[in-house]
């Protein structure tokens, strides 16, 4: 059969072309190419940009190399598992997978293959219930966390309160775009505002007739959740109906310099971030001496300090101070990954540890726990500057409407305990 | 030489109606099968089992289901996305709704439900023939994805609309969920592959098959013949789409775990499946299979390859990767139109002859 | 008026544009259809590359820099000039005609005669080879493609119209996007332009033939090959029309390749082989997805238009088979 | 060959066309024809290119269906019937351009026009060992029979579009034939043919008819096959009936010899 001649020539390459086994391993399962290679690629520069900083400057994270295997996704579930399957046996400390569908795909199978899974702004909400998902770790915000913030500020904006405004909520059409939903409409009933859900299609470059909608209604406030082409025609539809654009508020995934480029036309537009913007920290002037100039960086270095990228870089520093937490507890240098879940669950992000990592105030401060995997949910905001040409951030990091959430996470979470026969860890 | 009929006669119809003619044939089919139920398993490493051999059985069921459509009745359907995906959420909602239910029944009425909806929207095949029936199916393929996407209840009022498969157990043996051995899934698909198979080639080499396949080479002359265009046609999209729901329910319970309906089982799946059954040669079975194997196996070859043996940037290699796979497919088409079974009948006929050249 | 009809009326105008939208990419369907049997999928990748190729041409981006790169270890992505518009389109068609030569002399030459599903296979097989050698050669980033198009919505037309509802009620005044506007103009003059070549000029008269009657075309000494090159060069440049309007609208990337499916029920309402179809098909959806987002949408969770287009077109086959313009079809033995 | 006229009268008829009138789009195919065919006869139509024979027999087996008209068969009405359900009333038909299911063999072929008389269900076929199996047998053997009395044995499992025309229309005809039809419509079995070929197909046709008692209804252009096989014959002309009886006297009609020779109307 040829099949099975297939498999041999397939088996053989496998095991001559397996990767050299680094000591600490953080797969990337980035994705470079398809609908949503233009948010894939720089996040992943930003990833590997920042373990070969560590490896450069520091000799690695204490004092052990670290190396980051790329594998192309193309934002697609099938594709994600089989990177997963292909990378997990290498040593994989954890996995980042820039995906909300491949992080439900994940989940499960982290959790049997004892792999932490780190989603920093993505994947399942309710992953932040650490009782039940032990293996999730998705601080320090997440989609509803966003959500919330959004709507506070909309209420700071409004004198305290958001009483009677129409707010409507253009998404991605799939699990990341329907995420929000929920909370949003918890929050309408607590807050009184009047929410209108717009739905936009994969890939979404024709939006026509939702922005004759919102053209029609006029929305007080519009909240965005898109990704790929999806936010650059949003933004494009929403400058030319003109919209108020410091009405419009994005999602993080909607927030980056592929989305807010145009011209003035999303001057004055919002997002929220759950990290810092720009490139003025004392890392990136490291990141240009060890990994740029020594012509070792991902890409070609044109993606640095923009916002993906940083959160890429911010994501990496993360997991690497899991890693040298985990470390740190067990004694061990070489960790598994099952001491780097340990190392998450024990992190403490304080200002001080920042400010080491040369990113201080980059992002919030937090701790996890067992029971919280979530962070605070601290989110900040910030607003395209279309006459620089840049992000700037207007607001800090705020707490979002924690009690409302953790309760939607607890619902949420305990479901799908239930759906799974998982029985909550107890702590 | 040792590859031949003569001298092995058949003496009833019974013998004559078998599906390996040549005593070579059988006992290499038997070699496979002793391989695939039994070698491959005590060998079978994760990335294997999870990466490469379940998702070929589980695309190889769905090439099946595809191939009686578009290679037994000519039907051209783009609408495999959509009906795989009835079949994941059917196994879903049964999983969660009954959870003592097991597997082989949750997998078989998921068959059940697609079947249905299939034949529902194989109506039009009616009135609509040719590529108008393909842009046609991709009505199905959207309104499906569009409607499992809408309506919450189908993924029990989740968040994200997410589904993911909880944990079943066969004969002691965990095959969906985290906790799941790759080999018992790798032999749940295998099983009903097998079976599948089995029952394409029953169905097939029958009455049912031959009206088909009198629907597909003339359908007038089928009508004139006896033939009720009306049931043949929505017999094979029932069937067709019967395959392609346990595919979709195997996919989404066993391989992948978890999945969301825009994502999972879009358009390019079809496109896929529809690659597969070409590739492999329309109205061949054994080609569902190769065809299946090339479309999987390809991808994963030549990126382990590109990436892994010659260190290239991953963006580079996926690139390469649609160069390579849509020039081979080319190259197929060009030297073979009717995909690579009939490379394999054209070997056959020469090693028949074999030695002597005629 | 009441502010209801006349968002009635906006909806409509704005889907008629849409459409217009969507019969730009089908057109090239059926140009290729009518003249070789083709379904050719590769249409909407053919935008995406010829997009790719006049961006990376206007704006001096070294071909295969990323290639290069890794393969030599340079560090080197533009040549550092800028191409005016018009000579980068020029090039453009260009590349394109050397696209349509390089498809006929070694796929379609080697495939003449092949079932209908061979060749749309084929073609699907050549979309994914130019689907990769596009993003090789020009990189797969977002490029804002920016060649003079007006865009947002039409001042003038809004405070125009501002009046028009009665007192007292919420109208802010009719939008029409002036891209949209251009497209229009642009669609109409392709049309024309491609009408007036088929009927008067000699290569024109040739194309019909062929697409009337393969052997009798051949038959008289006209050149299979030849004209096969003219017609995919012809789809081509449809393709770089459709691909600058749809750029325009939201950048030149990956997803452009998509907008093959909004063609296609287009197609199947228009037919395969009628350009007038093509318009009329592409506006009919167009109008109809709007109306039905505008009208029943909302009561149904939105998000219709990707699969109402392909169910109305479906409907509208199942009880005209023949299509638009075709003629009843009376089947023989 | 032609038999007195008071037997025919006795034997009964099989199918009785009554001011059949079909047209398409305005424009008339066939204006009210009458004619019969009695059981176990020969019967031939003949007439100029677009004279509407095909169009008869297509009204006959159901594909179209008349503006006007009774049809009766085997001594009941018709009323507007789908052809799938005509051939279960046991008509059957070879066609003008051969319509075989070209991927498929020539034992497939002919077991396809069994089709008529198998009837276990999808789970039956889907298990095969069992009643589908048996099935598949007898009919098999029935099969066999055709093909022997057709001499085809060699050719059984070759894929039809390999073979020659001639072999191809003998194919066709052991389809029909396989069905066991009461009626057996023959489109011009033996254009394209050479004179040995067209031998055989009479010899074949005659066979049928004694063998199996099938009565035949068929279209002809070769005046000599039709004068020798046929029992009676009707002659079309622009849609209309102009001529029927045995051959002999519509040798000899005028007006039948009017339109062959092509004088004005």
């Amino acid at each position: 059969m040829k099949f099975t001649k297939l498999a041999t020539i397939a088996l053989t390459t496998m095991a001559v072309s397996a990767p050299v086994v680094a000591d600490l391993v953080f797969p990337s399962l980035s994705y470079r190419t398809g609908p949503y290679a233009s948010g894939g690629a720089p996040y992943a520069d930003g990833y590997a940009d920042y373990f070969t900083l560590l490896n450069e400057r520091d000799g690695g994270i204490g004092g052990v190399k670290t190396a980051v295997p790329e594998c192309e996704t193309g934002y697609n579930t099938a594709k994600g598992v089989e990177c997963y399957e292909a990378t997990k046996g290498d040593g994989a400390l954890t996995y980042q997978p820039l995906s909300t569908g491949i992080t439900y795909q994940l989940i499960p199978k982290t959790m049997a293959d004892d792999i932490p899974l780190m989603t920093q702004g993505y994947g399942r909400t309710s992953g932040a219930n650490g009782k039940v998902f032990s293996h999730v770790f998705n601080f320090p915000a997440n989609y509803w966390s966003g959500a919330s913030r959004i709507i506070n500020r909309i209420k700071e904006e409004n004198s305290g309160s958001a009483e009677g405004r129409n707010i409507a909520l253009v998404y991605h059409n799939s699990g990341y775009g329907k995420e929000p939903i929920t909370t949003l409409k918890a929050l309408a009933d607590k807050e009184g505002f009047n929410l209108t859900l717009i739905p936009v299609d994969h890939p979404g470059q024709e939006q026509k007739s939702q922005w004759l909608q919102i053209r029609r209604e006029r929305p007080d406030n519009i909240i965005l959740y898109g990704w790929g082409v999806m936010n650059q025609v949003a933004l494009k539809e929403a400058a030319n109906i003109r919209y108020p654009m410091d009405q419009m508020f994005g999602i993080w995934w909607s927030g980056t310099d592929n989305d807010a480029l145009e011209g003035m036309g999303s001057h004055g537009y919002k997002a929220a971030t759950f990290h810092n913007v720009g490139s003025d920290f004392p890392v990136y002037a490291d990141i240009q001496k060890f990994v740029v100039d020594a012509g070792l960086a991902a890409g070609d270095g044109s993606n640095v300090g923009t916002v993906l990228y940083n959160r890429g870089m911010y994501s990496a520093m993360l997991a690497a101070s899991g890693a040298a937490k985990a470390q740190e507890i067990h004694g061990v240098k070489d960790i598994t990954s099952g001491m780097m879940r340990d190392g998450l669950e024990a992190l403490d992000v304080t200002d001080a540890l920042m400010a080491a990592a040369g990113m201080p105030e980059f992002g919030p401060e937090f701790t996890v726990s067992c029971s919280n995997h979530g962070g605070p949910g601290d989110v900040g905001i910030q607003q395209w500057d279309a006459n620089d040409r840049q992000w700037k951030l207007i607001g800090g990091f705020e707490a979002p409407d924690t009690k409302l959430i953790n309760q939607l996470i607890k619902v949420d979470s305990e479901a799908y305990a239930a759906e799974n026969n998982i029985t909550p860890r107890d702590c | 030489m040792f590859y031949r009929e003569s001298g092995d006669f058949k003496k009833t119809y019974q013998k004559d109606n078998q599906t390996f003619p040549i005593k070579f044939d059988r006992w290499r089919y038997y070699f496979v099968m002793l391989v695939a139920f039994i070698v491959v398993p005590m060998f079978l490493t994760d990335y294997m089992a999870n990466a490469v051999m379940t998702p070929f059985l589980v695309w190889a069921i769905a090439a099946l289901g595809l191939n009686i459509l578009v290679g037994y009745t000519g039907q051209l359907s783009l609408g495999t996305g959509g009906f795989m995906a009835v079949g994941a959420y059917a196994t879903y909602k049964l999983m969660t709704a009954f959870p003592g239910m097991d597997m082989v029944s949750v997998v078989l009425l998921s068959g059940l439900i697609t079947a249905v909806v299939g034949a529902l929207f194989g109506l039009p095949s009616l009135r609509i023939k040719g590529f108008y029936l393909a842009v046609a199916t991709l009505a199905a393929q959207f309104f499906l994805v569009w409607l499992l996407n809408k309506v919450p209840w189908f993924y029990n009022y989740s968040a994200s609309g997410q589904i993911s498969a909880p944990q079943r157990e066969m004969f002691g043996v965990i095959i969906t969920g985290p906790h799941a051995t790759p080999v018992a899934g790798y032999l749940f698909c295998l099983v009903f592959a097998v079976g599948l198979a089995w029952v394409a080639r029953n169905l097939t080499r029958g009455r049912l098959g031959r009206s088909w396949m009198a629907i597909r080479d003339m359908d007038i002359a089928a009508e004139i013949i006896g033939v009720n265009p009306l049931a043949a046609k929505l017999s094979a999209f029932a069937v067709s789409s019967f395959f392609v729901g346990i595919a979709g329910s195997l996919f989404f319970s066993v391989y992948l775990g978890a999945a969301e309906v825009t994502e999972a089982f879009g358009i390019s799946v079809s496109f896929a499946v529809l690659f597969m059954v070409i590739i492999g040669g329309l109205g061949s079975i054994f080609g569902s299979f190769i065809g299946a194997a090339f479309m999987v196996l390809m991808p994963v070859l030549l990126k382990n390859i590109l990436v892994g043996g010659m260190g290239w940037p991953t963006d580079l290699a996926a690139h390469f990767e649609f160069i390579i796979v849509g020039g081979l497919i080319l190259i197929f088409l060009i030297v073979e139109p009717h995909g690579l079974a009939q490379m394999a009948r054209v070997l056959k006929e020469k090693l028949r002859l074999w030695p002597f050249p005629h | 008026m009441s502010a209801d009809f006349l968002y009635i009326i906006e909806v409509i105008l704005n889907g008629l544009m849409a459409g217009v939208m969507y019969s730009l990419v089908a057109l090239g369907f059926v140009l290729i259809f009518k003249a070789s049997g083709i379904f050719n999928y590769a249409q909407g990748v053919m935008a995406l590359f010829a997009a790719l190729t006049l961006v990376g041409i206007q704006t001096g981006q070294i071909p295969f820099s990323h290639l290069i790169n890794a393969i030599f270890g340079t560090n080197m992505h533009h040549f550092g000039w800028q191409v005016p518009t018009i000579i980068a389109i020029l090039l453009t068609v260009g590349v394109m005609v050397l696209f349509a030569i390089i498809v006929e002399r070694y796929i379609l030459h080697h495939l003449v005669n092949q079932e209908p599903i061979i060749l749309f296979m084929a073609t699907i097989g050549l979309a994914y080879f130019m689907e990769g050698f596009g993003d090789i050669m020009w990189g797969s980033d977002i490029k804002t493609l920016d060649v003079g198009l007006p865009s947002g919505g039409s001042l003038w037309l809004e405070e125009y119209t501002l009046g028009w509802a009665a007192e007292g009620e919420n109208y802010y005044g009719m939008y029409l996007d002036k891209l949209d506007m251009v497209a229009s103009l642009v669609a109409i003059v392709l049309v024309v332009s491609l009408t007036i070549f088929s009927q008067y000029t000699k290569t024109g008269r040739a194309l019909r033939a062929v697409a009337d009657d393969h052997q009798a075309a051949l038959s008289v000494g006209i050149s299979l090959r030849t004209i096969w090159v003219i017609v995919w060069s012809i789809a081509g440049f449809v393709a770089l029309v459709a691909g600058i309007m749809w750029g325009a609208k939201s950048g030149v990337q990956f997803s452009l390749s998509l907008i093959a499916l909004k063609a296609l029920p287009v197609l199947m309402l228009g037919g395969f082989t009628s350009i007038p179809g093509a318009i009329i098909g592409g506006l009919i959806i167009g109008v109809g997805e709007k109306l039905f987002e505008y009208s029943i949408g909302p009561l149904i969770g939105g998000a219709t238009e990707n699969w109402f287009a392909y169910v109305l077109a479906l409907m509208f086959l199942v009880f005209r088979p023949q299509g638009l313009f075709g003629e009843k079809i009376i089947e023989r033995v | 060959m032609s038999e007195p006229l008071q037997q025919m009268e006795a034997a009964s008829k099989l199918l009785e066309l009554k001011n059949i009138d079909l047209s398409f789009g305005g424009v008339k195919a066939i204006s009210n024809i009458s004619f019969d065919v009695m059981e176990g006869e020969v019967r031939a139509i003949i007439g100029p290119n677009g004279a509407g024979k095909s169009s008869l027999l297509n009204v006959i087996n159901g594909f179209y269906h008349p503006q006007q008209g009774e049809i009766w068969f085997d001594g009941k009405q018709r009323h507007a019937m789908k052809p799938y359900q005509i051939a279960y009333q046991g008509i059957a038909r070879t066609f003008q351009n051969i319509a075989l299911f070209k991927g498929m063999t020539v034992l497939d072929n002919i077991m396809t026009g069994r089709f008529t008389h198998m009837h276990k269900n999808m789970f039956w076929q889907a298990l095969w060992k069992g009643p589908a199996e048996k099935e598949e047998i007898e009919n098999r053997e029935f099969v066999e029979h055709i093909i022997d009395f057709l001499e085809i044995q060699a050719i059984r499992k070759t894929p039809v579009g390999r073979l020659p025309y001639g072999l191809q229309k003998r194919v066709e005809l052991g389809r029909a034939l396989a069905a066991q039809p009461k009626m057996l419509l023959l489109d011009e079995p033996m254009a394209g043919m050479n004179v040995e070929e067209k031998e055989d197909m009479c010899r074949f046709i005659l066979d049928v008819n004694d063998t199996f008692g099938t009565t035949i209804v068929l279209i002809e252009h070769d005046m000599g096959v039709v004068m020798d096989i046929a029992d009676r014959v009707v002659v079309l002309d622009y849609g209309r009936k102009i001529g029927d009886g045995t051959p002999d006297v519509v040798r000899n009609d005028q007006t039948v010899i009017d339109a062959y020779l092509g004088v004005s109307h």
